[in-house]
Order: C-alpha cells, then structure tokens, then sequence
C-alpha cells in the first residue's frame, strides 16, 4: 500500500528528530543471514533486514562463452519481485525498480570480478559454467539492494560445482568444489529524506525519499561499484559521508556473512 | 514416468517399505506455519518433505485489470511459480504452459470452498512460490493456500488439502516423493474439501486399472485426514 | 457468443429431462473421421464430432534431445484456437482455456508413452527426430478435448518419418517408415451440469455446466491420463461414474479411429 | 528464387506445357465451398491446385480493441496464418513478419470494395487460415476472402480475386505452382475488382521488363475472370 | 502531428494544380546521400530527402546457415521507426507501417539477388556470413521507402567483409574486401492523390494520399520488386505510368548513389 | 574490464600521455549542434570523440500511457537505446535490462532540474539513439538531452551535463574512450547541474580508495566546465 500524503508528510518533516522505529541516522536493523536452506540449489541463503526478507540460490549450467571473451565463464545475478511481497507490484510502475534492483546487484557482482570467471571454462570456445544466482523478495520492507547483494555474496560463497562426468553430462548429486571466489563485496545503501542522510531506509522511509545512494565496498575498504537512484541531486559531501559509513558499516556485515558461511562449511 | 531407470531406483519398495522408509500409505513429514510474509494479507509456509511452498494472499481488493472484473463476485487471480532454483535444473523466470496450466486447476481447485460472492467487483490475489521441489508441488501448494486464505480472513465453507496417489512397483502409495514421481508408473494429484471429502482437484497420467482408480480415491480419503489436521493446527497455534 | 442468462438457465433446469439436440445423457454425437487430408504434412486428421472440426497436423524436425535424456526423441502437442472458430476468442479469456487444452491433450500423449521416444534417437546426444502435433479448430461447438486427443492420435498413426540422407539433410518427399506407436488413448470428456452427469457437451452445454472431467483410456481398459476441470467439485461418485463411461465410449471411438487408419493405409 | 535448383525444376516448360501439364496461360483447378464454419458470419474454403485455405468472417460487431475504432466506418480487421503443417518445414504459431505484412495487404486488397461507412465503429474480423501450402497463398486466400465477406451479408461493390503472373524459362504463366514459384524468375500476385478489373493488390518480385510488366497486367485481366465465376458459382450453389 | 481535415481537403483539392512545396507532379525534392558515417559498422550511409533523414548501417555475424539453403550466407533488412522520428509513432499505428517499410525494403534487396549470398558461405551447412543491414528513420517527411532503399543499397555498396582468423574468431578492426554486390536496385514510389500522380510524396501528401506504389529498378531498366500499399484501386494506366517515371527517375539515383560510393573509396 | 587485454592496451598512459594524445585531465573533442531533427519539439546532435549520440524532445504533450499520468506535474519518458550498428557486435532492437536500466538513471539524472510542475498530466519525450559507441555513451546522451530540452523550450533551472572519470594504469583521468573503458581498473559516470554543481548521476564500476573517490569528484567539477560552455554554445549558435 503506498502512503498517505499526510504521512508521507509527517516523516519527512520530523525525519531529523527521530525515525519510526526508534533507530538512530546511520543504524542498521537487525540483519540475520542463512545459509545452505534450499537442497536444489547449489548454493543458497536467506537474508533478513528487520521485516525486509530475500531468498537467493545458485544453479549451474553448462553453455556456450560469449563470442568476445571464449575463455571465461558466464555470471548472471537477477532479481525479481514475487507477486508475494507486495500487492503495490501488481499495479504500480514495478518493472523499471525491478530492473534496477537487478541490474545494481548484478554489476556489484560482475563487474567486481568476484567470481574467478576464468576458472569456470571447461573448453575455450565451446563449454564453459554458466553460474545463476537468483533472488526472490519474500516481504519488502525496503532497502533491497543491500539484502539482494549479501544473499548473492552469501549463496555464491557456499556454492558448489557440480561434478562433470567424462562424456559431458552433469551429476547434480555430486560435487567439485567451490567456486572461484575472490573477494565480499557488501552494498550499504543510504537515502536523503528532506536533507537528512538515513542509512537502511524501511518501505516507508524510502517513500519518502529524495535520493539513495548505493556505495559496495570489498575487504581492502576500497569500493567497488556505487549508484545513485531517485530523482533529486547530492551534494559532493553528502555522498562522502554516505560513502563513509558505507564502508563503516560493511565490515560488521561482511563479518557477520563470514560467520554464517564459515558455520555452513563446519 | 522416465524410461530410464537408474539401478537404485528399479526398486520402490521392499518389504512394505518405500525407498524413504515410509509406508504405502504414510505421507511425508509435514510442516506449516503460518503468517511467514508480513506485508501480505494472508501468508503461509507449508513443507511436505522436501516440498517447500510460500504462499502469500493479498485482498480481498481493488481488481486488476479492470476488464476481468465480474461485478457478482469476487476473482481469485493464482499465479504458481517454480523459483529459478527450486529444481536441478535452472528453471527460467516467468510464465510457461505448464505454471498457467497449474495455476488455473489450483484456482478451480479453491473456487467452490471461498464465499467469493461476499466481495463482488473485487481480487483476492494468490502467489505461490515453490522454493523447492521434490514432487507434488500443486498438491503442496493448495494445501498452504486455504490457510493463507484462511489467515487473510477470507470467509470459506471448508478448507482444502491436496495430496497424491500414485503407482510404484505396481503398488499405490500415498504422497510421492522425486524419485518415485519420476521412476514411478502412475501420478495422480487430488485436492478434498474437509467437510464433504468431496474433489475439486484431479488429475492423473500413468496406468490405473477400474479398480486401482477407486481405491486410490479410498486411499486419498484416508490419507488426507492428518493435512486437514496440519492446516487446523497451524491456524491454531498462530491465533494462541 | 456468449449465452443469455435466460438459455442458460433454461438449459440447467431442464438438462435432467431433456438435452437441447435430444441425446441422452451419455450419448455422443456423430463422428466422422478423415486422414491424409495434408498433403504437406507428415500425418493429418480432420475430426468432427457434431459441428465441432478439428485439424490435425504432424511434422518433424531434426533437433537437439534434452540434456536429461539425451536419447529420446521430443514430442510436442499444440493446440491453437484460430480465430475462425468462434467470435469469442477475440474478446473473452480464451488463453487460460486454450493452454489447458493444449497441456491436456500433449499430456495424454506424451506422458502416455504413446510414442516410443526412444525410437526417435538418431544420434545419442546430439540428433534426434522432434515430432510436433499441431492442431487447429475450426469451428467450436464444445468437447475440443475428446475433438483433438482423437485428432492428434489419428494424425500420429497415419505419419511417416521422413528419409534421412547420408548428410544429415531430411529428404522431405520421402519416407523410411512409420512413427513408432505404441497405444491408442482415447479421451472422454463427460461433465455436469445443474447435477445431472452429461457425456460429449456442446458448446452451449459447456457454458452451463460446473465441472468437467476428461477420462483417457488405453486399448486393455486400463486409464493413462485424467483431468478434473471447473470451479464446482465432484462426488466420488461421480467421477467413477464418468470413468465407466469412457471406458465404455472409448472402444466404440477407437474403432472408428482404427478404421479410419486401416483405410488410409489401404 | 532459390540459388540451386534441382535438375528436374531445370526445365520447367516443355512443348508449351508446365510440369503439372498446364498451359502458360492456364489457373489450377479451383474449387470453392461456401458455409463451411457454421459459427462464423461467413466462411468459404478454397482449394487452387495443391494450395487449400479456410477463411471465416466473424462481424460486423462491436470493435476491439477499443481504441481502434473509427466513428465514420467500419474497421477491417485481417490475420493471415499459416498453419504450422501446411508446408515442408513446420511454422512455428504466432505472428510473423511476413504474416504481419501479407494481412495488411490483404485488408488493402478488399477495403475499396466494401461499403464500411455503412457500418460506423463497428468492427469485421477476416481470419484467412492458410492449411496447405503450394504457392500463391496471399492470391487464394482473398479469391476466398472475398466469397465469405458476401456469405456474410456485407455489401460489396464488387468480388476481388486474386492470381499470380510469374515468369517461368523467361515465358510468362499464370498461378503459379510451388516449384515454379521457387525455382522461376519472377512472381507477381495481383488482385483485381470484378466489376472494373481495376487493381487492389500487386507486388512483384523477380525481373520483368517493361513490356513484361505490361502484358503480365493483360494476362492477369484475362486470367482472372474463372475466378470470378467460380466465387459466383460457390455463392449460387450455397444459396440454391 | 496529424493533419487537420480542412488541411487534408485543401491539399486534396488543389494537387493537381499545385503541391505545397511548388514542385511538379513527378518531381523529387533533393536527395542528398553520405557514406561512412559510422566508425564502428561495415558500412553505412546517411540519405536525405527533403527533410527526410535516414541512417543505414551493415553489420556481419558468423551464423549457422537456414537448413533449406546451407551454402548460402544471409541477408536481413530491418527498418525501424524511432521515436526520434515523429510524435505519431508514440500513438498511433506505427507498427504495420514499420513493418511493411521493413518488408519492402527487405525483399527488394532479397529476392533480387543483389547480394551474391553463395558467396557468403564460410563452411557448408556450418558457418556463414550473416548480413544485417538496419535502418533507421531519424526524420520523418514521407517517402521513407525510397530513402530506406537508397541507404541500404548504398551502406552495402561501401561495406568491407572484416576479417577471419584461423580459429574462426573475427577481427573485428580488420577487413578482406567487399560484399558481394551484383546490381544497384533503386525503388521510386508515387502515390495517387484525388486521382492524380505524385512522386516523392512529403508526410502530408501521404497522408492524403489514397493509394502508393513502389517500383524498383535495376541497371539495365528492368523491374525487379514492385509494391502497391493503401486501400484504394489503382487502374492498369496508373500502374504503368508510375513504372515509367520510377524507370526514368531510377537512373538520376543510381548516379547519385555510384558517385557516393566512388567518393567513399577514392 | 576484460581480463584478456591485448597487448597494445596493456600501457593507456605514456609520459602523462593517454594512447589518444590526451592528457589526464582532457576531454576528448567535443561537438554539439542543435535543431537536427527538424519534425521534434527540440533535438541536438553531439559527438565526444568518437561516440555520437541523436536526441529528440517531443513535448510537453498529452500523456501516453493514460494511466501513467500524474496530475500534479508532467512526466518525463526517457527511451535509451543503443542502434545495433553502434557497436563492433550488432545490438538486436528493442528493450534491454541494460537500456531499461540507463534510461531510468538518465530521468533521474534530468528531472531534477526541469519544473514539471508546469506541466501537469502532460508528458515529456525524450528519445536519445547511440549512434556511434565509444564509451560514455550514457554521459554523452545527457549533455546532448539538456540541450535538446532547452531547444524545446522546456523551462530548466540549469543545465545538466555529464562525464566520466576513470582509473587506469592506476591513475585517474577524465572521459574515458573505448579501450580506457574496456582495459581500464575503474569507471565512473556523473552528471552535475550547472548552477551548483551538485550530482543528479553517478555509477561506478570497478575499484576506488575513498580517497580515489574524493579526488575523482574534483576532477569532474573542473572537468565539466568545457561541456557547459559547449551547450550554451551550441545553443546561442543556433539561435543567432
């Protein structure tokens, strides 16, 4: 359901006095991280940001490499809203959010070469791994590029190869070893609501945003892919700042996928 | 119903036993919860082995798009989804015959228990998304949906639960699992009303003779019974 | 065009009496059946059962088997309403219909194993034969199901497979043989309507009714495919009672069906 | 126009005779049935030689989409398909470009015959089913097309019907068959008013010089008039 | 923007003493023809006439051969109105027009052999040339099919074959010499207004107009594709004296077009 | 950011030169002319370097889609789209996820300094085709599309215009080309406003310490400077 004028009012107005729920600017909800919760999939895990819930899994498969680079695997992340999350999907301007969900989550993984995909071919030219990570939205209480890009890291971190028998065929019951991972990369994404910078903007808070800005940050503290959404502008120094904490707050999370990952593999 | 066979699965069963330890007539461990999607009107969890189903219910509301309105009564619109990785094999986004066919038995198969004509002119939305798949998805999923439906409030004269007979080693057993769906002879999923026991669902593909389809409808009778029980259960344990 | 309130009522309340065109309840219309009526096609069938007419079609093409079953041949029924059959497709919900149909009549073929798949391997892996049935309705007068499954097993009887030169090329004007059959379903569709169980609907019939249940039967009695339709439920009762039925109207149609394959071979 | 042609299309005229055993100035055989839809408004089946349609008139009636209306007159709505065995190579269903392109050209083929204004906002559905393929399918099935739209009770000025002129071992023919229209020169289908022989439809691909150009339009004008007879002959015998 | 109806009278009334821009009946307005606009395409060609602008570019694939012709590479015209182009587009029905350009244009260029396609073979039944010549309307001042036909022409007049290397990769920034071009096809379309002639009509002329038609002609001043389009009749006297004039027009275009082409290669 | 990089683009910087004689801190040839698509509302065309970009204003005008209207203040509709001859491997037509996707970011990175406001319940077209792709075509289409809109007569409060800063052999440099952006570590599109300079566009790809970051924001404030002069020059050249 979209908010109300008047509410929409009424946040934006006392948004630098106190948020809804009590949080501090830059504080995070609670994030919980599991792994390993779908058997068909080769690698999976389900991500909570307070009430905000995503699904991400892995498959394999086997296919041709693009034309302009044979020897390299293929890595695809995409993102879809289930009818399930949110009756505003079904009738709203959906698609283009949609897309850009995917698209940003899908570039943080891609463009960062964090999977090895030079590792993923089996025969120049011919067959190479293609990996899928998809991700479904359970329940949207915003903030979804954050909780897209650490189920992605996550799933892909616990993800396994299938075994390929000699004749080409794929036993799905069977392993290889992981995949070729390098590096965890982790969106903290903050918003501008009526010139106040709010880190983990809720469904409600991002209605009444002007701008959000997605900042990746990897291990080193360096970033490694940003974007800026919505329609109004940023200043230099409120995207240094948003940038700051994203890089404040992305070692706690990237702990916290270590933690899950490490227990899914003991 | 693939012609072939891998050797561990020429064998369904032995001494009475199917290859997960069940009996013939045993269904598979069942798991529902209720109210697992917080922004949806109605919501629920459901796993029957390694079957697991979201569902969520969004309406009775405004109805989407508007030239499908019927002004007597309300539509419930049912869209089934397998996710991209609830199978071995990647399943591609978006809609095939095969989930259209679904989702309109599954809409059937709920239709005659709602009171749809309390809410005329309105949608009651119904998602279901299979997280992962291990045979006996529709069944599963219908089972999940009238306790959505039920937890979104939407006045029903029963609930429905749905399970599946099938063939294996020339034998009928209660509730599929993969392997048996897929080396088995016969499939046949079917949805009951709980006050009547009465059809809404079924369909078959395999072998029957005259005989084995009336008992497996005997066998679906009985075996049904501990799903409606779930359902109770789940609703139960929300509402405590 | 869709019925008046007025007929359709009409038709309810006096259905356990009397059917519009007289029959009894479980009585069929005429069926007349046709073969080699395509000369382009590999095996074709015109059916008519009443005012309702089917075409049939059968043709191949040389393709890629399915990575999980690498050899067996891909059989394909399709089933399209053309716009000549009735006014109403253009306006009305006909898609959802027209997959169910579609999905009903390829199930009871394909999963039947009518034909012999593994006789359509050419080459392990890479090549095997895909038989695709299409069928087409020409005009709607109700029981498309039973029109099309006779149709569509009708056309597969009477196809050839075409040569296969040394090259791999399809040698389209000649032929190796006939496809491998193994069964002949035949489909029986009986529904009720106002609680009266009514055999072989006219299109009419079908607006009125409240379920309907297609039964499919092979030469030794035995059941291959069923398929429940429609929001009302059914007895027990009553679906052993549509079973009866087509068990018994299934001999008389698969000898026509016979015939009609005899003579053309003739 | 295919590049390699077999040795025994090398030869496509013979002692003035075309492999079928035609003349050059001589249709196939047609033969056109009236009435053969019974739900539609009007219907016509056709068969020229090896080339066999089925057309279905369903109007005048209410127009969809809605937005398409056009207050003055009636829109003519035309969906050419070729049915997916009605040629060598299986059409996969569904909208083509070719199959776009052809039911334009039909619609401006029949529109300067039919008295639209006399049905302001309303809308004709012309559905052309092409079943067998053997050239000349755009020309036969508005030589049906225009049978059906009288079967239908739509007043016309006049019948359309429709032919090839082709270019064949550099001799110009009428109504081509398959193979001399893949392996000839040049195919021109043209479609002519009964009452006038004025054209309403004419594409040409191929060669033709001017003066081919000019005696293909006298061939087709002397060509054309079977056709016409026999469109009248279906409606008599229908109506008798 | 749509012409008013007292616009589309007035025009009407007045054609055959005057058109709207002065010229006589079969006069072309200028035409102005570009090569080599586009760095990054095989080939290309920017065509004006009048205030009709239009951009052809070549582009070459490595594809798998059609099964009915495997020693012949392939050749595909598409056209596509941009929104660039013209208002109506947005609403109106534009995708019929698109499509009929695109026909058009397309087998003129096909169906006469213009491009030696046996030359296009790399590999029989495996690999061979794929020839894409898109099109795009970038002003829309009416007679789009004659410009569309001059550019296409023209772009692969000027196109280069790139390289291949042993491996079967493509060099992209390297060439082996020209397309297979066998003759210079040039459509000239004229249009009948209130019964009289008019060649090159303008967007307001056409939409006046009650009927068009195209004629292309080659060389040696034989037809080789012709198409008539709207919904009124046209007599036999009409037909063939458009034939003339796109006849006698054709040559002034073709050398136009060679002398473009001579300044690209000089 | 291949992994395979060529030989000859292992060294983009020479002596502080860039392989195309520029130096870090250098836009590459900039030109823009306005007015060239003479049947629009407003257009211009500009080529930076070798990427060419075509935009088209339409507008303001009613609305379509109906029901994406929004009453307080009109629509801008942004379609991105690369023509398949723009590139070394042609681009298929139509919508992709990844010119969906630029288009969305280009509104975003235009809305803010147009008043809509003064438009209510109209929209605002704005088509913007690749023609010649050499990196930067995103930023390249928006300095084009502030131009266009101001030719349209539509009221901005400034200008947007927009450029990239980059990472290559480890050092930072302003408008990447082709095979900077291909073979380079790092690339980062922004859009400023004129006025202020504040940022309505910024993605970046690749690899950046915050102090990278800090600086890069520098460069492109001084970096854009050429570009507004080159809009308001094209602009009063157009109408003198």
């Amino acid at each position: 359901m979209a908010l109300l004028y008047q509410n929409r009012q009424y946040i934006r107005n006392n948004i630098a006095k106190k948020r809804e729920d009590g949080r501090t600017n830059e504080q995070f909800r609670d994030i919980t991280i599991e792994t390993g919760i779908i058997g068909r999939a080769e690698g999976s895990a389900r991500v909570k940001i307070g009430d905000t819930e995503i699904i991400a899994g892995v498959k394999t498969e086997i296919g041709k490499p693009y034309p302009d680079s044979p020897s390299e695997g293929v890595i695809m992340v995409n993102s879809e809203f289930s009818a399930l999350a949110s009756p505003d999907f079904e009738n709203g301007p959906p698609r283009e959010d949609s897309i850009e969900l995917s698209r940003v989550v899908d570039r943080g993984i891609r463009e960062s070469k964090t999977v090895d995909v030079e590792k993923l071919c089996i025969e120049k030219g011919e067959k190479v791994w293609m990996v899928f990570v998809d991700i479904t939205i359970v329940n949207h209480d915003g903030n979804l590029i954050d909780a897209a890009g650490i189920g992605a890291i996550t799933a892909l971190l616990t993800a396994q190869l299938p075994k390929l028998n000699e004749d080409g065929t794929v036993e799905r019951e069977e392993f290889e070893g992981n995949l070729p991972i390098t590096q965890i990369p982790v969106p903290v994404t903050s918003g501008l609501i009526n010139n106040t910078i709010i880190t983990d903007m809720s469904k409600d808070e991002t209605e009444c945003s002007d701008a959000r800005f997605t900042v990746t940050t990897i291990e080193n503290e360096n970033y490694c892919a940003m974007q800026k959404a919505g329609p109004s502008e940023l200043t230099e120094e409120q995207m240094l700042k948003i940038a700051d904490i994203a890089q404040k707050e992305s070692k706690r999370i990237r702990a916290a996928i270590k933690t899950a990952v490490k227990k899914h593999k003991a | 119903m693939a012609s072939n066979v891998p050797e561990k699965y020429k064998t369904l069963i032995k001494n009475n036993k199917r290859i997960d330890g069940r009996k013939l007539d045993e269904l598979r461990p069942v798991k529902i919860e209720v109210g697992v999607v917080p922004s949806a009107d109605g919501s629920a969890y459901i796993e029957i082995g390694n079957t697991k189903v979201l569902v969520a219910v969004h309406g009775p509301k405004e109805m989407f798009p508007r030239h499908m309105i019927n002004e007597d009564r309300a539509v419930l619109n049912v869209r089934y989804a397998m996710l991209p990785f609830s199978t071995s094999e990647r399943v591609r986004p978006g809609p095939s015959r095969r989930s259209n066919e679904i989702s309109k038995v599954t809409r059937h198969a709920l239709e005659s228990v709602i009171f749809l004509e309390e809410f005329p002119a309105m949608g009651i939305d119904l998602t279901l998304d299979i997280i992962q798949a291990d045979a006996g998805t529709r069944a599963t999923a219908i089972t999940a949906a009238s306790v959505a439906l039920a937890h979104a409030g939407i006045p029903m004269k029963g609930l429905v639960a749905a399970t599946a007979i099938g063939k294996i080693n020339d034998k009928l057993a209660v509730d599929l699992n993969g392997p048996e769906d897929n080396f088995g002879q016969t499939d046949m999923p079917i949805a009951m009303i709980s006050t009547n026991k009465n059809i809404t669902l079924l369909q078959m593909d395999g072998d029957f003779t005259k005989e084995e389809f009336k008992t497996s409808l005997e066998m679906a009778k009985k075996a049904i019974d501990p799903l409606f029980e779930a359902q109770r259960a789940a609703l139960q344990k929300y509402y405590e």
